[in-house]
């Protein structure tokens, strides 16, 4: 290790609660764990000296030592495998891939290992897996994924991502204290947004695992999404208001298990509906809200249920190709107009 | 064979590049390759038997006797029960490696992991569990480990220190590197041993496992296990290294080659590089040379085995044969008293097979338990919209 | 290579057409692949000299050579890349898994490599991925995967699974001869069942990739579905024309990209619908399936999208936690029942 | 070094139990490593330079001494736009290791492929991929190679023998096996080299696809650089070897360790292995030590790295500085003719990064096509049902 020669560095503690970006909070989260639980420890590629490459573990080593927060080789199938391990031994790993793209390498383990365990022997794996997600920063096809639909076919992980600061923290918070394999997905556009930026409370508190949020409420339409799109259907909704349109919006926030009660209570209201999310159209999870809807509030459904997405491509880099894959707000508001009138 | 444990940096001897940076230890190009315990050429005349340098006690002998029987006749029970179509998937046998499994177990603590592969049954003996579970697995029976959820040895106790394995060759080598790290995090000092083929040795979780343990210094001991095959596969299509042992070189870490059908060399070795390893040295590779008798499954024809070479190990490198012959020579015990050990044996297995015989399978709705902590999960085929 | 000292053991080249299983159909569309084009070879674990575990290329090595027949290390990583590399060569690689369950160490260069690789640089990647996959053997929670939903969300990845002798050997060449990665799935318990056994044409002849085919004719109910599940469909057809229900059975066979012509030509004349499938519910293609029918068939759809499918847990082995797991003719027949008093 | 391609499998000095099957070739223990290019010591007072040993002629070191500054030239090139927000993405530099991207593909055949790392762009130009094609990309023009879907060197050019990376380190090793199992079949008789990262070895694909390369004996060449970093991460975090070169054991192939940043060391090295290769021999690994200047990308604060180090480097071990030096004092040529090639490459640049700042960027639709052979995906946000 080179601690013995590097520059100079060591970042303060954070505070508790107070103003926080979401990477803030997602790290005050970590600290805090750490802090109150002696088996929380971190791992991953350059989690340690560097902080993470988005800093998201910045200062836990000089804190908490190497022995807790883990420099490991570039090897996502070890980082989840030992994470399993550690887990198995009654240790709380905080697993970092330095994009969640790289999530694919640790896919076998994941799948196989994590998810299965419980299921085949009773011993559950109380592990994390969290990573920066998400497009539209013009990183191009292998550092822009939204992951979560290759998961959401395998029993035993759950998977959640936060669109607000005070969710990020309490829901890296419940994925530690949780028994069972948690994917916690950042979306990078997110991380250091101003608008994001907001007041913390200094008590401990968790955001529970498997509930949605309404974070506008209205009569005429919900849009179901989440992460970095519920700012843009949150600025939809807002120009949809000025033509008298009254827009609900779901923060879904956990995507597995599906928060089934808050998403068929919206629709049951509002009776048409537009699931908005960032990965491709084809295979995404919007798939999936749309058969739960269609068997189960398929009686208050007064239109067809929509599905906005990005196109079925791998995630291009150049800024209009990029913006042609994803979806953007002008996309939701012409689609919501034409669904109210529908 | 450079094994002592070296905690601190050497210098580099390699020029003002290198100096500018810490480098991690080891001498360079050097394989560390100890074959103390290699197999080696049977006399003219004289069978082969096992090695005389051994520390073990007769007691200790006699219970390792114990264990390679008992590997093989609850296998042989196994085969049993397939033909009667009592067993529901196949039936994988470690005929004629057993002493690998068993030697290598013997040499650890209690507090000690392992993790076997399908062949390593007597390991899983070894670290005490039961036939009757190992029963119960095969049959999917209700009061198996799994209750009926997973085959043969998947299962684990982590009380017992056995971590059952995946089938996905190669993943539980960062598992175990994982159960070490937790394991230091708790001040626990113990080793850990997992089981890896000729075959698995080519996946790529064994690489990132094995290198992530060998970096940090963990006491990971890992058996490759020189068998020959993977399914029909010769080892020359695994790997262009004559020696799996030649694969430590690349982690950085010593290895030993071991006569893998000598139940007493597998186990000195394996207690020295576990020495080595809790003392602080790291991970050890330890290659085991054996050979599998049997095909991959009971259903495998072996049609790519040459035609004498089965032959050839049974009547002359018979694991369980040639311990025999060893405790017989050296007088640790005489034929009779290995008789009375082999009854015992199979008492014991008629026993627990009885018992597991007698198990319930499971009933179906356990199936939707216990995906997550006291979850229950819906059933699929009966949709809500329609029940009302 | 044990070539040499192997016990003596040549299968013959299988015949042109001829009654056929379906594993002696996927076999002679491979071996007249073989013969038509020296492009196309054989690579995977032991399916030289052992013919492959499930004997799907059975005598290709005799006939066509360790270089054309590849026994590879038990490396699925390792098998996707150098197709992929091979491919880029303007090979056409056939690569088998073991069992399907392995793909998912093949995950990383599959998602990421072969689907990417023609959008990012023009360079098409024409190689077929396959292997047995399914449930219903006992063969528990790593022998048993039904893998399609890992891969609908990743553009540029065409996957087949056909459910007669007659459509395996003709989607196999189609895959061959595609000018773009195909996963090419074979449910093994149809490998050799008797009831699937039929004679084939003499003649070449291919199934178009992307064609779904009415295998069963109806006017009150669709059930949409595909591989093993196919059959369940069927029987349960011919249980419910008993009791005056007439069933329309849709086999996908193609399941990405979908045949939406013929699942809503369908949908719109039934009304009803059931989507049935092996692998668990949640996040299975069943989503993507009702997504389409509640968008596009919306005004046609006289009561709730049924999705029948496994619990959402891993395989089990035991024989009743199997039979429980997997929907079964009775789940179908009551269910279709049901929808249609509905 | 036991360099030679030993075709015919080797007698085993076993014992019986090895005797009955065929053995990979490849003599036991030995680590086969050669040094004789690898870094030594600069002597007091005495600059480094570069090796003696050359067969190369005058024309064809000022070819490479092109390529240097070539490279170094346009990634300065790329800083600047990068600093003008004209790159849309990161810039990722090789200063002070572009000899060993240089070196190594200069001593390459017009039919052989690489596939390089982003540091290795150096390779890339050698290969005769043009700066226009670079800067068009790293801008996300239309008119680059990708037009604008992908980022910096990831794409490709199969004319040229230039396969360019994706992201996921390792995975481009199993892909080159594959290049050369296609060619093996088509009868081409080429090399293919991989360039790796100290970090990048640690994956599972590294592993996986060096290992079946080996045992299926094709020519490919691993060029492993040491230039002590991945990201922040120390090489003694990555491996607990000391040179990247004792890997090689674990595949049964031999390697070698050069100096990095002796261009000619690094092409003399390749030469040799690739004539091995191509004789039959197999795969190679070749280390090559260097030094990583600048951050991982340009944002990167390098807060992890020793204090003087990288002055260290820069003054005395400078891959171009030598390589000036060695063609001064060799009379290879005078500074003046150093520095006509040095304006001619600097109005090659220009011209080049004019043209790609000429071009537009591509039109969003254009994003819509090429998934498949021929085809064009609807737009996900304009539902059908919505547009009637
Ligand atoms: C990742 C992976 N790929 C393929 C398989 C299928 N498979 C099961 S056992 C086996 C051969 C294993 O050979 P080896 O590792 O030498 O162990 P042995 O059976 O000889 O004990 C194979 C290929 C698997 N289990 N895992
Ligand atoms: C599989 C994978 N994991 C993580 C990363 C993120 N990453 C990009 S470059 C890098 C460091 C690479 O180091 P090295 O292989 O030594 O190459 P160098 O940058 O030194 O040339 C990392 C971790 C990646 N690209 N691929
Ligand atoms: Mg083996
Ligand atoms: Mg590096």
């Amino acid at each position: 290790m080179s601690t013995a020669v590097k520059k100079e560095h060591r970042s303060a503690r954070p505070e508790r609660g107070g103003p926080a970006t979401m990477v803030e909070a997602i790290r005050q989260g970590i600290w805090e764990e750490m802090e109150r639980d002696p088996t929380v420890f971190v791992i991953g590629e350059d989690v340690g000296a560097f902080g993470g490459a988005f800093k998201v573990t910045d200062g836990l080593i000089d804190e908490f030592g190497k022995e807790r927060v883990i420099d490991t080789p570039i090897s996502e199938g070890a980082i989840v495998g030992a994470a399993c391990g550690a887990a198995l031994m009654g240790m709380r790993p905080v697993a970092e891939f330095q994009f969640i793209d790289f999530i694919s390498a640790g896919f076998d383990l994941l799948t196989n290992y994590a998810a299965k365990c419980r299921y085949r022997w009773g011993a559950g794996i109380p592990a994390v897996f969290r990573g920066p997600c998400g497009s539209g920063v013009r990183s191009g096809p292998f550092h822009s994924l939204n992951a979560e639909a290759f998961f959401l076919n395998t029993a035993g992980l759950k998977i959640v991502e936060p669109s607000t600061a005070y969710d990020a923290k309490g829901l890296i918070k419940a994925a530690i204290r949780d028994p069972d394999p948690v994917l916690y997905f950042e979306h990078k556009k997110l991380y250091r947004l101003p608008r994001l930026r907001e007041d913390l409370p200094a008590d401990d508190y968790i955001v529970e695992i498997g509930k949605a949020k309404v974070v506008r409420e209205g009569r005429d339409l919900t849009i179901i999404t989440f992460g970095a799109m519920v700012l843009t259907a949150l600025d939809a909704a807002e120009e949809l208001e000025k033509e008298g349109l009254d827009v609900e919006v779901i923060d879904l926030r956990t995507l597995a298990p599906l928060d089934k009660a808050t998403i068929l209570a919206s629709v049951k209201k509002t009776s048409r509906v537009i699931i908005l999310h960032e990965a491709s159209r084809t295979g995404g999870i919007g798939g999936e809200i749309a058969a739960l809807l269609s068997e189960e509030a398929f009686e208050w459904l007064d239109a067809p249920i929509i599905r906005l997405a990005s196109i079925d491509t791998p995630v291009p880099y150049s800024p209009p190709l990029e913006d042609y894959y994803l979806p953007q707000t002008k996309d939701v508001v012409s689609a919501a107009r034409k669904l109210a009138a529908y | 064979m450079a094994e002592q444990p070296t905690k601190t940096s050497r210098k580099s001897e390699q020029g003002a590049h290198a100096k500018r940076r810490d480098r991690p230890p080891g001498p360079r190009f050097e394989m560390r390759i100890s074959t103390k315990y290699a197999p080696h050429e049977p006399s003219e005349g004289k069978p082969l038997t096992c090695t005389d340098e051994t520390s073990l006690k007769p007691d200790q002998l006699l219970e390792l006797y114990r264990y390679l029987k008992l590997t093989r006749l609850v296998e042989e029970r196994l085969v049993n029960l397939y033909r009667q179509t009592k067993v529901v998937g196949g039936v994988f046998r470690s005929l004629g490696q057993e002493a690998t499994a068993v030697g290598t177990a013997y040499a650890l603590q209690p507090g000690d992991f392992i993790t076997p592969l399908i062949r390593d049954l007597g390991a899983v003996l070894v670290k005490g569990i039961r036939p009757r579970d190992i029963f119960a697995q095969y049959m999917a029976k209700a009061w198996g480990p799994s209750g009926g959820r997973d085959l043969n040895i998947h299962f684990g106790d982590m009380g017992k220190g056995f971590i059952g394995p995946i089938s996905h060759l190669g993943d539980m080598i960062p598992v175990m590197t994982g159960i070490l790290i937790g394991a230091r995090m708790q001040k626990k000092e113990i080793v850990a041993v997992a089981y890896i083929g000729d075959g698995g040795m080519s996946t790529g979780a064994f690489h990132e496992g094995l290198n992530f343990a060998a970096v940090q210094r963990l006491p990971l001991l890992v058996i490759a296990e020189y068998n020959h095959f993977a399914y029909s596969t010769p080892t020359s299509l695994q790997t262009a290294c004559r020696d799996l042992a030649e694969k430590a070189a690349g982690y950085g870490i010593p290895s030993h080659i071991v006569d893998g059908n000598d139940v007493v060399a597998c186990y000195e070795v394996t207690k020295h590089a576990a020495d080595y390893a809790r003392r602080g040295g790291g991970a050890v590779l330890i290659e085991a040379k054996t050979y599998r008798r049997k095909g991959h499954a009971e259903h495998d024809d072996q049609r790519y085995v040459a035609p004498d070479e089965i032959e050839w190990w049974e009547k002359h490198n018979d694991p369980v044969d040639r311990f025999e012959k060893y405790l017989l020579e050296k007088n640790v015990a005489k034929q009779d008293k290995l008789d009375e050990i082999v009854s015992e044996v199979t008492r014991a297995i008629e026993e627990d097979c009885a018992w597991a015989e007698s198990s319930p399978l499971p009933e179906g709705e356990k199936a939707a338990y216990g995906v997550f902590d006291n979850s229950i999960v819906p059933p699929a085929f009966r949709p809500p919209v329609l029940e009302k």
